[in-house]
């Protein structure tokens, strides 16, 4: 027991060390990238380390109409995002925390941040947030589908429920046969990736219009350290789900936790990169197209359980 | 002509009292035979003559016989409306009533304009439409907004994200504009007069400079006219641009947006090279302009058009050939045709729902009579098709600009000649097609060399109710959208 | 070529088939019919490199006739009708996509059932091409447009291709070129189709031959 | 035994004590219920533990066998929630009904506390007749219940809709326990443990008129039609028993029957995941787009039955492949969700009643900000949205995350079309949770939170009816926070029964055992995470400057209650993406011209099923009736009965034969 305590809590700490480190600047690398592309300057990359920073030295303040369930909003959905990680290997070993079906758990807890950042927004009682709540909602939903699908396909390969067997070593061996499979899937959890971090084509986190956006519109009201919180786990969130689509593109074949977490590094920075390139060079959607959009991911995640299904 | 008017020329001078003074009736008859016939309301305004004597006068343009008539009639407080017959009068006989406590009878939308009557409520204090059904919630944006924009209220009727209606109430610029320019010219009334709508400085400053002129019978030689449309169209350049690049990034296209901010830099900095100042302030006078073109520039001027025009090209067929841009714009906030007409819509507002007006071929001031520009229109009237009349207007803009300063006329001492005195009693209507569309300026002389009453009509004055159109059963999310390819001026509204 | 190529190239078909019934645009769905005709002319290649010369022709063929020309014709018929901006289904994109779905597993269900020899990838040949022919038939029912009616009908085309490509084996490659020039005739006739209700109409909306009865 | 048939006689004592009384007794009715449950609950938990049923021989000899009553671990899996929630219930509804007048006090305590013991007997009978005997009382006595407040025309017709479905349901059962009571030579259940053995093709007939008889009950789409109708009807904690408990018997019953028929082919499995991922999607998208909080609810029992339904559908899929793991987790799941279903709704439901106590009003487009007068009822609520949206670490996500495995495990060594039916139930699941979400948090943001939008007048609830809702909040977060030992605890001695798991060391059963373990640990990590990181928070804040403000309203000084989302609104998007089901009738007046006089909007959707089938079908009927008329009656439940009556003639006779 204490052997186990003594492996487990150091792995626990290494994990949440390194994805506290190094997702800020994920975001940080994005908006380099746009910039670079539109032939501007831009923020340097660490600029979302003193953005956290700075929010949680300033003070906050909140509206009246609010209640304790604004102030848990952003709590529960870092807590979310710091327990989600945790199933995420890192390296070439397995996650700290691992179990048949810890995928499902790893999706859940996602919508666990969801539903309270939804209901905080619905809590300063403006129409502003409750758009964006409304929009998060159903965008979302839609989504999830499409997310199920993709880890059922990699599941079914990987013959396993758990996120460590998924993204292991087999991998390689299943790109070799069944790669028509894994793009689907990719594709389909790229769209959900953008998705889920309201990134262009579905959000514009960039733009100031409160009647066109949806992740930041929901956290207008919030402040202060409550707002590092938010801007620290939609980091965390962008780490993990980015982990999960470089670990399927980019099977990591062994090294220690340092090593593999290099690789799964650079990796997130090419992924960066790659979302700068796409927000550069796509327009947002229309709102209404958004479903359609989602709908083809879902397909896209479908024909991929097909293929599998009918490769055995 | 069976109009009962007196008929004019855009920047013509005439006697006040040659406006023929009908009854009240017949001034109403007039004006809705006319709006009928294909006339637009163009200028409306009252000016109190006596204790409890209101005259009102209309201006009501022809674009087709490239003429203007004026009429008017006096009332005592109160007059039948014409708007529920005539859409498009609706904001002017507001402003007359907030103006000269003159009531519009069975006007069907009495709100305040700019908050400027003791007699109507304060900001806040006016109930909004409001559409029944417990389902439906409000969305009330403004006065401060999240981007650096001017201040004005936006109410959304909406259920989720369908608008069912939208009211605008602006007003909170109001600065007393028209009151400060009811003086003699003065150095300060060009400062005035440029500050009207801080993106417009070419356009209200020559229709204020053309008043003057004309009613103090001042000629303006041909070099400071083409440097005139120089400037003027050089405006238009820089907004237009700067306006695709706004719509780029309102869809969160960032290549083309980019290009555009950077391009509408490069006519910012060309009207620099003409005027000294980036907006172009200080250069229009009365009788002229205030600097001229050097022998190299006219050359040095084309070549960076040429560059700036290859990159504008480039830049707006990513924009227009982008699918994801398109299938954003096409069919976003669309405005028919005949919504156009009865709200009289003008500029490339109205180009773009097909018809085609412009000052500049229907009403030519300046160097327009001389060489022309051809009208601009798309059909359609969504955000694609403002957003195409720019892109064209651009184009031909910049053919119009190569082509004038290639062959500008000589000049010598006369580029800004003494404007003199005005004569009292003249009234003069002056028209501009500034970058938003058509600037009205009419003054009235009074004794001693003032200006009695001088009204301002900025083209957004007609515009605004068509962004509220727009937005009908729209999804909310494309408002910015929308308002930015309306990109209508709260202080030309405000003044 | 590997199997694994060789689905690859199927299951881009499916996503085409897929992309065109997301899309509004019909100048990006005749893109699309493009690009597929450009797969389908990489299908006969296995043989063609185990030394057949008609599946080099077939190949050749296929890429000349749906790659290039038909594309080329379609996209000349939308331009001269100035319709290309949106298409308006009857169904909305979100069900019209899931219904492709629906198409997509019944396809594998029933493909599986051609009691044919078997080769590695021929259940999925059989099932994409299935499953493509519905798709044609589905957007041609779905289709308000003439150009509508013309995409689903070229998918059409291209399933039948992929299904004898699937069925065939021995089958004399002239039925195949005839069944192309069948199609290059059909493209003809529909660009002439899609002209005169144009031009009768000045607006292509099959609802609107309504009108020409009686 | 004794401690249950002395629980069913204090239920009853407290019934009849009710009837006599006014307000005063209430307290007295419900002390007994509680102390009936305690001894109730001690019973079943024995009965769960050990894995031993006892039972109770009456002796009394009926026509068909005897009274004859049993509490083995399947029953006791049952019999835990009802006894949990009506307890509770009856404390609720001390306070709940103690404004009203004496009389229906009566009535209403009286119906309730029979409703149990019918209940409570139901899940025990261990004789056919005597469970179509008090399956026929259960029915009778929640239609008086239904109809307590009968002046009003749409609790009327609540009331008929009920009792003619209960009734088409019961005529199913009839048939069914007749032929199998026929078969078997007897009617006691013990003796139809030998029908197994009887071929496929008759077992499937008994499955679909199980499926039809218990289904409708149950509420599995389309014979829902009624839950919509009688839950808003009834006083708001026997709407919860109703919801939370009633319905389950409907899903005792087909378990208990499933269990007899032997091994089920797969077409079973597969007819019960349809009939859940339609029941569960088309019952949250209803769901959506309802404005009466408690119709609201009711539509979410469809949901609920349909993830149960999709979990007994994964273990019979799993049962009849012999992926005896993945059955285990279908089937531990469904029996899970069943308990869990009960606390949260019956929170819920509760929390629903409460808001209309308080401000009279059910109708959530009039409410709003209730939360900061209401803070127990409000929180509470808040957890149960969270507990039926299946979100960690409360226990929806437990149950739910069971079938999820269940699924997964099928999908993974199924063969094609298990698989891709596997798929589907995932996708479907997927679905489910993400619009059940959306829905919980339309209510409680809505309701609870932002500004009152009317100007009702509320007032925090009293005591006795915080109390329930405390209690089940706390046992959501129980489950949630501690999935292994809830499991463990509550359901692996009747999947015994079920004819699973049979031997400790069973691989599905230690697979199980240990993945609920992990789960535990990162649920618990999950938990030590939002303490830890609240307290922090709260350090950082309190060195913080904080300032009051007004929410964002963009520099305009004069809101109104109306500048907030509705739930209209909040769910446009859903009902105009599925508008192909809810089919929304909308009255809307476009503002017209440029100076609109008047514009309005308003959407209802209309039931589906009732609208596309059952209307259809009674006009039909009444169509055929009319020209029928020499067995005229003047009523269509009447023709119904007529209907169904031949059928059962027809099967009987083919079973005769």
């Amino acid at each position: 027991m204490t052997a186990w305590i003594s492996e487990f809590v150091p792995a626990l700490f290494r994990q949440w060390a390194f994805v506290l480190a190094v997702s800020p600047i994920l975001p940080g690398v994005v908006a380099k990238t746009k910039a670079w592309v539109a032939g501007r300057q831009g923020p340097p990359v660490i600029q979302p380390y003193r953005d956290i920073v700075k929010l949680f030295q300033k003070g906050a303040a909140y509206s009246r109409t609010t209640t304790w369930i604004f102030r848990a909003g952003p709590v529960i959905s870092f807590s979310a995002a710091m327990a989600a990680v945790l199933m995420i290997p890192i390296g070439g070993m397995e996650a700290p925390l691992t179990f048949q079906g810890d995928l499902i758990l790893f999706a859940y807890v996602w919508g666990t941040s969801r539903f309270f950042t939804m209901t905080a927004a619905l809590d300063t009682g403006s129409a502003f947030e409750g758009m964006g709540a409304s929009r998060e909602a159903v965008f979302s939903c839609l989504a999830e589908p499409a997310l199920f699908l993709g880890l059922l396909t990699l599941a079914r390969e990987a013959g396993s429920l758990s996120m460590s067997d998924l993204l292991s070593v087999g991998l390689i061996r299943i790109w070799s046969i069944h790669a028509p499979a894994l793009c689907l899937v990719t594709t389909a959890f790229i769209v959900v990736f953008l998705t889920e971090n309201s990134r262009i084509p579905i959000d514009d986190p960039n733009t100031h219009l409160e009647l066109t956006m949806i992740h930041e519109v929901m956290v207008l009201d919030h402040s202060g350290p409550d707002l590092a919180l938010i801007e620290y786990a939609s980091a965390v969130k962008f780490f993990a789900l980015g982990a999960l689509l470089v670990r399927i593109v980019y099977p990591i074949r062994s090294g220690g936790f340092w090593a593999g977490g290099a690789v799964l590094g650079i990796g997130l920075l090419g992924l960066s990169i790659l979302v700068g390139v796409i927000e550069s060079t796509m327009a947002r959607l229309r709102l209404a197209r958004i479903p359609q959009f989602l709908a083809f991911a879902f397909v896209l995640a479908g024909f991929g359980v097909i293929l599998t299904l009918a490769a055995a | 002509m069976t109009l009962d008017a007196l008929i004019t020329q855009n920047g013509a001078a005439f006697d006040a009292v040659d406006v023929p003074i009908l009854s009240p009736e017949q001034f109403r008859r007039e004006i809705l035979d006319g709006v009928e016939r294909g006339l637009r309301i163009t200028a409306y305004f009252g000016e109190r003559i006596g204790a409890a004597k209101t005259s009102l006068v209309c201006v009501l343009a022809d674009d087709a016989e490239n003429s203007l008539s004026v009429l008017s009639c006096a009332v005592r407080d109160r007059y039948r409306s014409l708007t529920p017959d005539c859409p498009q009068a609706h904001l002017f006989e507001r402003e007359i009533a907030e103006q000269c406590d003159v009531i519009p009878e069975g006007h069907p939308w009495m709100k305040p304009v700019r908050y400027q009557s003791v007699a109507l409520p304060i900001p806040g204090g006016t109930p909004f439409f409001s559409a029944e059904g417990e389902v439906l919630h409000e969305v009330a944006v403004g006065p401060v907004h999240a981007g650096i924009i001017e201040p004005g209220h936006f109410r959304f009727q909406c259920h989720g994200e369908n608008v069912l209606h939208l009211e605008i109430q602006l007003g909170y610029q109001h600065r007393g504009a028209e009151s400060f320019l009811e003086t003699a010219p003065s150095p300060r009334s060009m400062a005035v007069a440029e500050s009207v709508a801080g993106d417009t400085v070419i356009g209200h400053a020559l229709a204020y400079c053309n008043v003057v002129e004309s009613i103090s019978r001042c000629a303006v030689s041909p070099r400071a006219q083409a440097l005139r449309a120089v400037a003027l169209e050089l405006e238009r350049l820089s907004n237009h641009i700067g306006d695709l690049g706004a719509l780029c990034a309102d869809v969160g296209f960032l290549p083309s947006a980019a290009y555009f901010g950077r391009l509408r830099g490069e006519f910012l900095n060309l009207l620099m090279s003409l005027t000294g100042n980036r907006n172009g302030r200080s250069f229009v006078r009365p009788g002229g302009v205030t600097f001229d073109l050097n022998d190299s520039m006219p050359a040095d001027f084309q070549a960076r058009l040429k560059a700036a025009e290859y990159d504008i090209q480039s830049a707006a067929r990513l924009m227009f050939e982008t699918p994801s841009v398109l299938a954003r714009l096409e069919g976003t906030g669309a405005v028919s045709e005949r919504t156009c007409r009865e709200l009289g819509l003008v500029g490339p507002s109205a180009r773009s729902c097909g018809m085609p007006l412009d000052v500049r071929s229907d009403h030519p001031h300046g160097a327009y009579r001389f060489s022309h520009i051809p009208v601009s229109t798309v059909s359609g009237g969504d955000v694609y098709a403002r957003a195409m009349v720019r892109r064209i207007e651009v184009e031909r803009s910049i053919q119009f600009l190569e082509d004038h300063l290639h062959d500008m006329p000589e000049g010598g001492q006369d580029l800004r000649n003494s404007a003199g005195p005005l004569r009292s009693g003249r009234m003069t209507i002056c028209l501009v097609e500034g970058w938003r569309g058509e600037i009205a300026h009419v003054a009235v002389s009074g004794e001693s060399g003032v200006l009695r009453r001088y009204k301002i009509k900025d083209p957004s004055f007609h515009n605004w109710t068509a962004l509220a159109m727009a937005l009908r059963e729209t999804p909310i999310s494309d408002f910015p959208l929308c308002n930015k390819s309306f990109n209508l001026s709260y202080a030309g509204h405000d003044l | 070529m590997m199997s694994g190529e060789y689905s690859a190239i199927l299951v881009l078909v499916v996503i085409t088939n897929f992309y065109i019934l997301n899309t509004s645009r019909y100048i990006i769905s005749a893109r699309a019919i493009a690009l597929q005709g450009c797969l389908l002319s990489l299908l006969p290649l296995p043989d063609a490199f185990a030394g057949s010369p008609q599946a080099m022709f077939l190949s050749a063929g296929t890429l000349m006739v749906k790659g290039i020309l038909m594309p080329v014709i379609l996209i000349r018929a939308i331009r001269s009708t100035d319709e290309f901006r949106v298409a308006q289904p009857f169904l909305g994109h979100v069900a019209s996509v899931l219904l492709g779905f629906v198409i997509l597993v019944a396809a594998f269900w029933a493909g599986a059932a051609i009691p044919l020899p078997t080769r590695p990838h021929d259940v999925l040949m059989g099932a994409v091409g299935l499953a493509t022919i519905l798709t044609g038939m589905m957007i041609m029912v779905n289709r308000r447009k003439a150009v509508g009616q013309v995409i689903g009908f070229l998918i059409l085309e291209n399933g039948i291709l992929i299904l004898s490509l699937r069925i065939s084996r021995g089958l004399p490659f002239v039925i195949e070129m005839a069944i192309l020039f069948d199609v290059l005739l059909a493209a003809m006739i529909f660009g002439g189709f899609i002209q005169s209700v144009h031009e009768t109409f000045s607006h292509t909306d099959v609802s609107r031959m309504r009108k020409l009865k009686g | 035994m004794t401690p249950f048939l002395i629980c069913l006689g204090l239920w009853t004592l407290g019934g009849v004590v009710g009837l006599c009384g006014g307000k005063r007794i209430l307290p007295v009715s419900a002390s007994a219920a509680v102390a009936g449950s305690v001894l109730g609950l001690l019973t079943a938990a024995k009965v769960l533990a050990t894995g031993d049923g006892v039972a109770f021989h009456a002796g009394w000899q009926m026509p068909y066998g005897e009274f004859h009553l049993a509490l083995d671990p399947l029953s006791a899996v049952f019999l835990v929630p009802i006894l949990v929630l009506c307890a509770l219930a009856a404390v609720y509804g001390v306070g709940y009904l103690k404004d009203r007048d004496s009389r229906q006090i009566g009535g209403a305590v009286f119906f309730f506390h029979l409703l149990v013991v019918s209940m409570c007997v139901v899940v025990t009978a261990k004789n056919a007749i005597l469970f179509l005997l008090v399956w026929e009382i259960m029915a009778l006595v929640s239609f008086f219940l239904v109809m307590l407040d009968s002046r009003r025309v749409e609790v009327r017709r609540a009331g008929w809709i009920y009792l003619a479905s209960a009734h088409i349901g019961t005529a199913f059962l009839l048939v069914l326990f007749a032929w199998m009571g026929y078969t078997a030579g007897n009617f006691d259940f013990d003796a139809w443990q030998n029908l197994s053995q009887i071929g496929t093709r008759t077992a499937s007939v008994w499955f679909i008129l199980a499926l039809i008889g218990f289904g409708t009950k149950a509420g599995f789409w389309p014979f829902h039609v009624w839950l919509p109708e009688a839950h808003p009807a009834v006083p708001s904690h026997v709407s919860a028993v109703m919801s939370g408990v009633m319905i389950k018997t409907g899903i005792y019953g087909l378990i208990r029957v499933v269990a007899l028929l032997g091994p089920p082919p797969a077409w079973w499995g597969m007819t019960l995941l349809c009939i859940g991922l339609i029941s569960g999607i088309l019952g949250v998208l209803f769901a959506l787009a309802q404005h009466d909080i408690k119709r609201l609810l009711a539509y979410h029992s469809v949901e609920n039955i349909g993830i149960i339904a999709l979990g007994m559908g994964g273990g019979l899929l799993g049962m009849s492949y012999g992926m005896e793991e993945a059955a285990l987790f279908g089937w531990a799941g469904a029996l899970l969700h069943v308990i869990n279903h009960a606390l949260f709704k019956g929170l819920l439901f509760m929390g629903a009643g409460s808001v209309q106590h308080a401000t009279g009003s059910r109708d959530i487009e009039k409410l709003g900000g209730l939360l900061k007068k209401m803070p127990v009822t409000g929180s509470t609520f808040l957890i149960g949205s969270a507990a039926i949206s299946g979100l960690p670490p409360l226990n929806g996500f437990v149950s739910e995350f069971l079938i999820y495995v269940c699924y997964f495990k099928l999908a993974l060594g199924g063969p094609l079309f298990t698989g891709a039916a596997a798929a589907f139930a995932i996708a479907g699941l997927a679905l489910i949770g993400g619009l059940a979400a959306a829905c919980f948090t339309k209510v409680f943001g809505v309701v609870f939170l932002g500004e009152p939008r009317t100007d009702v007048s509320s007032h925090a609830s009293p005591f006795s009816l915080t109390t329930p809702m405390a209690l089940l909040a706390a046992s959501c977060i129980l489950i949630g926070v501690f999935p292994s030992a809830a499991v463990r605890g509550l359901t692996v001695e009747a999947l015994k029964a079920i004819g699973l798991g049979l031997s400790p060391a069973d691989v599905g059963l230690l697979s199980l055992t240990s993945i609920l373990t992990r789960l535990n640990l990162c649920i618990g990590i999950l938990i030590a995470l939002l303490i830890f990181i609240t307290l922090i928070r709260a350090w950082i804040i309190s060195r913080r400057r904080i300032s009051q403000t007004v929410t964002w309203d963009c520099g305009y000084s004069a809101p109104t209650s109306r500048m907030q989302y509705t739930a209209g609104s909040f769910v446009q998007h859903f009902i105009d993406l599925f508008h192909l089901f809810l089919q929304p009738r909308e009255r809307r007046q476009n503002p017209i011209g440029y100076f609109p006089k008047k514009a309005s909007y308003e959407s209802h959707s209309a039931d589906l099923a009732t609208r596309r089938i059952f209307e259809p079908l009674f006009e039909w009927i009444q169509d055929l009736a009319e020209k029928i008329q020499w067995i005229q009656q003047g009523r269509v439940q009447t023709y119904l009965l007529y209907i169904f009556v031949t059928l059962a003639a027809v099967l009987s006779f083919q079973a005769f034969r």
